[in-house]
């Protein structure tokens, strides 16, 4: 058990202490008897491994989730937190991992929802008052949102101020200051982002406490003040990030010597001669123009921008997702069909889309059949499906890249999100004809340990003479992956640079590129 | 199953007692098929036994899975029924199912012409009314009431029916023989008072006072194409004519709003139908005695207009008329 | 063409099967747990109900329901739905009338066929138009009623010879229907063919999640198509066996299965929003339905009660039959 | 009004130029009060559904809790049946039980989890046998002088029935788009998942919807009443698919969240326009149900295509 995680006497700057949490659900002990304790004024990290039960003990204090077991004290005082109103009522709001704006409502109802307080009198909206309520909470956080504009009409990192902005308003509801719970908020923003976001919760700091979770190590260690390491559920200690490094980290989180390094490694074996793959020319779309580009065969290609630069639309376009208005993309010499995934399928490209959940998984279905679904093919006799061929083609996909499930037949939405994203790259490989694979964060939300296996399984395929197109998560991961980067600004490629193993650019020189 | 080749009328053997009786209607949610299972009812407890009322919807398919499913229960052999086919088209697959079973049927309203109780053994009677006739009668009373000219609207019933495509005739016929009326328009209103008020609405619109007028094929609809007049601050300036006789119609009618309407008496058809199947399966009536006229035939009716609607305001139905001698009292013609 | 990727799997030990859990194996029994205690009830209040003959009639009446709601079944896994089967089954029924002096047995085949193909192109409306299927099929709906009511004059069509479409209607050894048989036969094509070929899964995932379905590179579109073009052809046989049973053809003659094949493939435990849900279970919910519509009026409950029973009962069976595990929201 | 708005009132204007040019009598004053009131009941209806629209439920309700209520209405007014003369109360009792039947679809979808499609369809069966319990064999007749003027008597050139509906569409819209009700419910379509997450229970505001749509389908069915001058058993059958039809016609989709009363009004508008339109043109009572059924893919199939984009889902 933790060292440090229990304190003897509730020192008064304690403001949120959890004693013995335990929540089990059938077959999964998610929280085993978790020890925490949030002081004021400070930024708190939490670490660990995908599936450690970070999010289920957040939840645990925001009232979503129920404790079979274990206290919750807040500011001494112990609280039995039935639902979200609770915990608001009690100063503690939360930033969901996933999303959680009503997308068809105004920013602004999505910021008063649920407390709407002034802004209904009787059931009925003052839409002026609403405005300025949520006007308010923009301001704070320093956003120039117009509260009246559609959700879904805002941009991805403007969705996540929203969602801070909406947090921030449990304030109105405690005189005491607030405890701010951030589930992952940085998995999906861009660098600049990151920053401005960051820039926010050290203001934050100023009057709340706030807790910080996230699988990007060094981030953690940046901008928090104390670091808890869980694992399997329980609280295994406690590290101050002035005197750690992410290594020690993640040796804690997974209780064992890290092996981390998504630099290119020495021994790359490659084609002596560089092999033209894929080939682009004057490619345009809705979001991009004057594409050109070529991969070769087992390169590693990471294409960098920010938002709304067009490289996740070019991605699209490329697996025939998105329409094209111009241009030609040869794979291997011969013209790809860009009417549609399935022409591109066929033809041997694969794509892992970022929004897994969505676009990805199809959650209630089982691994096998996530697997096997873009390569039906695999494991039949002409139409007709042979069971134990293809359950066997399955199973050997599964150990081969030690995907963690009970078995084939388990739900993948039951899987942590690391092995639910090796079950989707798995998709592309059954098929053992993927030449091409277009790769849309492929490491969003997972671990360190996760993402280092998807690292090793890119550098295997890569090996392999599979040409591959990064758009990665972060600028590390894109320099420390590619051999070579790709600039794109505004729809168009601004810029390219060579990423050899031994003259990696750094990230400043990109970022210079970018904007 | 057609006429047994020996052609042995089946005999009524069966004990009054064992009798079991079935009427089955559209369902009781329209005046006019309630008082039919009224009758039914009026007509067992006559003989002291129960009717089984059986409603379907207005499905043909649900009318014929009853059916299926009654005479799957059981000796069927003294099981009378008096059943108001959906459609022409219902008529043939109940028969058969009915004569397979050996029970006995009789039918009413609906049936296609090639098809004939004599050829079966256990059907004994199909009755209707001379829907041309009907329509006719309606339509002279209303171009009496307009004085022998001016415009017309026909509002018609359910498309597929003969009911609707018979009384059109009838008003067909009628116009033919007064060159003074002209039909402005013809409209289905599917027998119902709602769409026969929006139909209505929109032709009074399309040709305004050129309409003197409304022939309707049911009664409902003539309520409802008096409700579109009234509404449109023409009632009383325009002569409205059913058929069926229903409570509100006759009430109409007695109070001069509606010109005329055509009975055919509900409570006597729900009682008539079980009455004569209950005759042959005791035996009180042999199917050798049965005219062929007797086993198709138009049943009498009764043209109300202002004079003797108060003759029908209070529906009384005599079970006299339910002996066994009387049963075929109301043979008006041979089927056509 | 270049020599393809050649990461080859390791072939090491098979993992453990993770199947269904207990509870997921007891929801997917409870459609005929609710058909049981439904027999069960209705023989209670009339003994007589659980005779050979009646349970014969039962299951004859509730085949050319099976037969259309297994159909559209399809069409509810993909995620849509085909509110056109009816108003098809009705025109086919007329045309098959039509048909049959001419054609003889051939004009069945070719009355599936037409089904099948007007199925095809609401499918293809709906893909290619981009319009929700409930607002097709209610035009496709319309449409065929419109044209049945055209081409018969708005009167059922005799049919004096049905020589060819007997077996649709006759009794095999005297006890089974012939029309289940075909029911059964239909569902048992249909299970074995989505569940032997990759068609299962891909109408699943298509069901489940449509995005992540087409970025799987599943034929998504044609896979529609044919699903309303299945739900055309099973609606079209089952105008065959309606015909069969009434000697005659009408232009609304189907018109009201529509709601009761719906139930169906509810009761059966198919998810409506998509994805969940199985063809044998759609066939177990038509043996419900028709024991409600019918069983109830004859065990003699009159008319206003049947109507209140048959509300309540349908909703109680719903509830019973619903894996709740399956659909996230209800919606 | 942005493109997917824009749709169907154009759709809407352009079917009224294309009928006022192939026929003189829809272009008079008199056929559009005429459309006006014919739309009403349709229009109140359609403002239930639409609720139930927005949360993504459907509710096929409409043709048995009307049947009830028509029934209820005629024999507790000033009628040709019994002694009862409860005016306004009656009318009032007949709304309440109409909302009372919704509020049982809206529990059994909260309670049981059954799919609203299911429960709307129970309980409309519900209804109608509680309409055919109340009809007992014979019609009651609509006496009250009052109820009755709603049909016949006339502000401004319209009827008192089309002046219910408008107000009636108001109401609706501003619940819609002021009340916490109506956000909710727009929410709920939207997102329902994460209502809970900002601490708001949906299943009172479901249930609430569902009661709602239940209220409006029990005026409505007074409003038929009115009109027909008796409790009619079947006075709702008609409404089930129109008022859905003319909901999505008007841009209301099925998937909930989108869309609104105002767009469903149009839909109405659109739907009975048609109608009227077709009866006046001389169109083939035989083929008007077909080319209604056409138009009204063509036009959601044309407003739909400035939005379309692959990977678009479309259930
Ligand atoms: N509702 C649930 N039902 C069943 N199991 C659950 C549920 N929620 C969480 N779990 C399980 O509890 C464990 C902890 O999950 P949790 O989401 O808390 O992990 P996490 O640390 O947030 O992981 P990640 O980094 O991937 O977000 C996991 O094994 C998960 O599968
Ligand atoms: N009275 C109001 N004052 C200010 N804003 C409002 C008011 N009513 C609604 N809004 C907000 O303005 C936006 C537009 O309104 P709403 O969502 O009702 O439908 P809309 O504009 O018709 O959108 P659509 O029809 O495209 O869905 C909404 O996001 C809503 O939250
Ligand atoms: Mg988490
Ligand atoms: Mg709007």
């Amino acid at each position: 058990m933790s060292a440090e995680g229990v304190v003897a006497q509730r020192s008064p700057s304690v403001v949120l202490e959890v004693r013995g949490l335990v929540k089990a659900y059938p077959g999964v002990t998610a929280l085993d008897g978790v020890d925490l304790e949030v002081r004021q004024n400070e930024v708190l990290g939490l670490a660990g491994e995908n599936g450690a039960g970070k999010s289920t003990l957040l939840k645990t204090l925001v009232g979503l989730v129920r404790p079979d077991a274990g206290e919750i004290y807040v500011r001494g005082q112990r609280v039995r937190l039935r639902n979200v109103v609770d915990a608001a009522n009690h100063g503690i709001g939360m930033v969901f991992q996933e999303q959680s704006l009503v997308p068809n409502l105004t920013a602004a109802e999505n910021i008063v929802l649920g407390c709407e307080g002034p802004a209904i009198r009787r059931g009925v909206y003052r839409w002026a008052t609403m405005r300025a309520l949520a006007q308010e909470q923009l301001d704070k956080i320093g956003s120039t949102i117009d509260p009246l504009a559609r959700t879904d009409s805002l941009t991805f990192a403007e969705r996540q101020m929203v969602e801070i902005a909406k947090v921030l308003r449990i304030e109105q509801r405690t005189h005491n200051s607030p405890v701010i719970i951030l589930d992952e908020p940085t998995s999906v923003l861009e660098p600049s982002e990151i920053e401005t976001l960051f820039e926010q919760v050290r203001r934050l700091r100023e009057f709340a406490s706030v807790i910080f979770v996230s699988h990007r190590l060094d981030e953690v260690l940046d901008v928090c003040d104390r670091v808890y390491v869980l694992r399997g559920g329980q609280s295994v200690g406690e590290v101050r990030p002035a005197d750690a490094v992410a290594g020690d980290l993640h040796r804690m989180m997974i209780g064992s010597e890290s092996h981390e390094d998504h630099y290119h490694g020495s021994a790359v074996t490659r084609d002596e001669t560089p092999r033209e793959r894929l080939t682009v020319r004057g490619l345009a779309g809705a979001a991009f123009r004057d594409v050109d580009l070529d991969v070769h065969a087992g390169e590693i290609v990471a294409v960098v921008g920010v938002h709304g630069s067009g490289r996740e639309e070019l991605c699209k376009a490329l697996f025939g997702a998105v329409a094209t208005t111009a241009g030609e993309v040869t794979l291997d010499g011969e013209r790809l069909d860009l009417t549609g995934p399935r022409a591109a399928c066929a033809a041997g490209v694969g794509y892992v889309p970022a929004e897994r959940k969505v676009e990805g998984m199809v959650g209630p279905m089982s691994v096998a059949d996530n697997m096997t679904l873009a390569k039906q093919r695999v494991g039949c006799a002409g139409p007709v499906i042979v069971p134990k061929r293809q359950n066997d083609i399955v199973d050997k996909w599964i150990s081969r890249l030690s995907i963690r499930t009970p078995g084939r037949r388990t739900a993948i939405q039951r899987l942590s999100g690391g092995n639910q994203q090796k079950v989707i790259l798995a998709r592309w490989l059954v098929g053992g004809d993927v030449r091409l694979l277009l790769l849309d964060h492929p490491t969003r939300g997972l671990d360190v340990g996760a993402r280092s296996e998807v690292y090793r399984l890119m550098r295997e395929l890569a090996g392999t003479g599979v040409a591959t197109l990064l758009l990665a998560d972060s600028l590390e991961e894109a320099i420390g992956m590619a051999d070579r980067v790709v600039v794109m600004s505004d729809g168009r490629i601004v810029a390219e640079v060579p990423c050899p193993p031994d003259r990696k650019p750094s990230p400043l020189d990109l970022v210079k590129e970018m904007v | 199953g057609d006429t047994d080749a020996d052609g042995s009328a089946a005999a009524g053997t069966c004990d009054p007692a064992d009798v079991k009786l079935v009427g089955q209607v559209r369902n009781e949610s329209n005046p006019y098929e309630a008082s039919w299972l009224d009758g039914g009812d009026l007509f067992a407890a006559s003989v002291g036994l129960k009717q089984q009322r059986l409603t379907y919807d207005g499905e043909s398919t649900k009318q014929q899975e009853q059916i299926r499913q009654i005479l799957a229960g059981g000796d069927t052999t003294c099981l009378v029924m008096n059943v108001l086919p959906n459609g022409d088209s219902d008529t043939l697959p109940i028969v058969r199912a009915a004569d397979q079973a050996k029970a006995f049927l009789v039918t009413q309203w609906n049936k296609p012409a090639e098809l004939k109780p004599a050829d079966y053994d256990r059907w004994i009677s199909h009755l209707t009314y001379d829907g041309v006739e009907s329509g006719r009668q309606i339509a002279d009373a209303l171009f009496e009431a307009m004085g022998g000219s001016g415009g017309v609207i026909a509002l018609q019933g359910v498309l597929d029916t003969a009911a609707a495509k018979d009384r059109f005739a009838g008003l067909e016929a009628a116009l033919g023989q007064n060159p003074g009326i002209k039909l402005l328009d013809q409209q289905t209103a599917n027998f119902s008072r709602a769409e026969a008020l929006a139909v209505t609405k929109t032709l009074l619109t399309k040709h305004g006072d050129a309409i003197t007028g409304i022939w309707a094929a049911n009664d409902d609809m003539a309520l409802g194409a008096l409700e579109a007049l009234g509404q449109a601050g023409r009632a009383g300036k325009v002569a409205v004519v059913g058929i069926d006789a229903v409570p509100d119609a006759v009430k109409a009618v007695s109070e001069s709003q509606m010109t005329a309407t055509v009975s055919s008496d509900g409570p006597w058809q729900g009682g008539i139908g079980l009455a004569i199947g209950y005759c042959v399966a005791t035996g009180e009536l042999d199917m050798a005695d049965i005219t062929d006229v007797q086993r198709a035939f138009f049943a009498e009716q009764f043209l109300i207009t202002s004079k003797n609607a108060g003759d029908f305001l209070a529906p009384k139905t005599d079970p006299a008329g339910f002996k066994c001698d009387n049963v075929f009292d109301r043979v008006a013609a041979p089927l056509k | 063409m270049s020599a393809p990727v050649t990461i080859r799997p390791s072939s090491d030990a098979a993992v453990v099967k993770g199947g269904p859990t207990r509870s997921e194996s007891l929801t997917s029994l409870m459609p005929v747990l609710a058909l049981v205690s439904l027999v069960i009830a209705l023989a209670a209040a009339k003994p007589g109900f659980l005779s050979q003959p009646s349970m014969t009639a039962v299951v004859d009446a509730a085949a050319p329901l099976a037969v259309l709601a297994a159909g559209a079944t399809i069409a509810v896994l993909c995620g849509g739905i085909d509110l056109s089967i009816a108003a098809l089954a009705s025109l086919s029924s007329v045309l098959l009338a039509m048909w049959l002096p001419t054609l003889g047995g051939l004009a069945s085949v070719a009355v599936v066929g037409v089904a099948a193909a007007a199925g095809a192109l609401q499918g293809a409306a709906h893909v290619f138009l981009r319009i929700p299927s409930f607002i097709v099929t209610l035009g496709g709906m319309s449409l065929f009623s419109s044209i049945a009511l055209v081409i018969s004059g708005a009167a059922p069509v005799p049919v004096i010879d049905d020589g060819p479409i007997r077996w649709g209607f006759t009794r095999i050894f005297d006890v089974v229907p012939s029309a289940a048989v075909v029911a059964v036969v239909v569902v048992a094509v249909l299970a074995l063919l989505i569940k032997a070929t990759p068609l299962g899964s891909w109408i699943t995932a298509t069901g489940y999640s449509e995005p992540a379905a087409r970025l799987a590179g599943i034929p998504v579109d044609p896979l529609k198509i044919g699903a309303f073009c299945v739900s055309g052809a099973c609606a079209g046989l089952a105008g065959v066996l309606l015909v069969a049973r009434t000697f005659s053809g009408g232009p609304t003659m189907a018109d009201s299965l529509l709601l009761p094949a719906v139930a169906a493939i509810v009761v059966g435990g198919t998810a409506i929003t998509g994805g969940h849900g199985g063809l044998w279970r759609t066939l177990v919910g038509a043996l419900v339905v028709t024991l409600l519509r019918v069983g109830l009026s004859v065990v003699g409950v009159s008319a206003a009660y049947e109507s209140i029973l048959y509300g309540a009962l349908i909703v109680a069976a719903v509830a019973l039959t619903l894996d709740r595990s399956k659909v996230m929201v209800v919606k | 009004m942005s493109v997917r708005d824009a749709g169907p009132p154009i759709a809407l204007l352009v079917i009224v130029v294309v009928l006022s040019l192939l026929s003189p009598q829809f272009r008079t004053t008199g056929n559009a009060l005429n459309i006006l009131d014919a739309a009403a009941v349709l229009a109140v209806v359609t403002c239930g559904t639409t609720f139930v629209l927005l949360l993504g439920s459907i509710d096929l309700s409409a043709a048995g809790v009307m049947g009830a209520s028509s029934l209820v209405v005629a024999v507790l007014v000033e009628n040709s049946r019994n002694n009862l003369d409860l005016g306004i109360l009656g009318i009032l009792i007949a709304v309440v039980l109409a909302a009372a039947l919704g509020c049982v679809s809206g529990l059994l979808v909260v309670l049981l989890k059954v799919p609203s499609f299911m429960t709307t369809l129970g309980v409309s069966a519900i209804g109608l046998g509680i309409a055919t319990l109340v009809f007992d064999g014979v019609q009651p007749g609509v006496v009250d002088p009052s109820l009755r003027s709603w049909a016949t008597g006339r502000l401004l050139g319209l009827t008192y029935l089309t002046w219910i509906a408008v107000v009636c569409v108001l109401i609706a819209w501003f619940v819609q788009r002021y009340t916490r009700l109506g956000r909710y419910a727009m929410a709920i379509g939207g997102a329902e998942e994460v209502l809970a997450l900002s601490g708001v229970r949906v299943g009172p505001y479901k249930v609430a919807v569902f009661t709602m749509a239940g209220a409006f389908y029990g005026l409505g069915a007074v409003m038929v009443t009115s009109q027909l001058g008796s409790g009619l058993v079947q006075s709702g059958a008609s409404y089930t698919f129109a008022s859905i039809t003319a909901a999505v016609v008007g841009g209301t989709l099925l998937v909930g969240g989108r869309g609104g009363v105002l767009h469903s009004t149009v839909g109405v508008l659109l739907l009975t326009v048609l109608t009227n339109g077709l009866v006046l043109i001389g169109v083939s009572p035989y083929v008007q149900g077909g080319v209604q059924g056409l138009i009204v893919v063509v036009a959601v199939a044309v407003a739909a295509a400035p939005l379309r984009h692959r990977n678009q889902v479309v259930k």
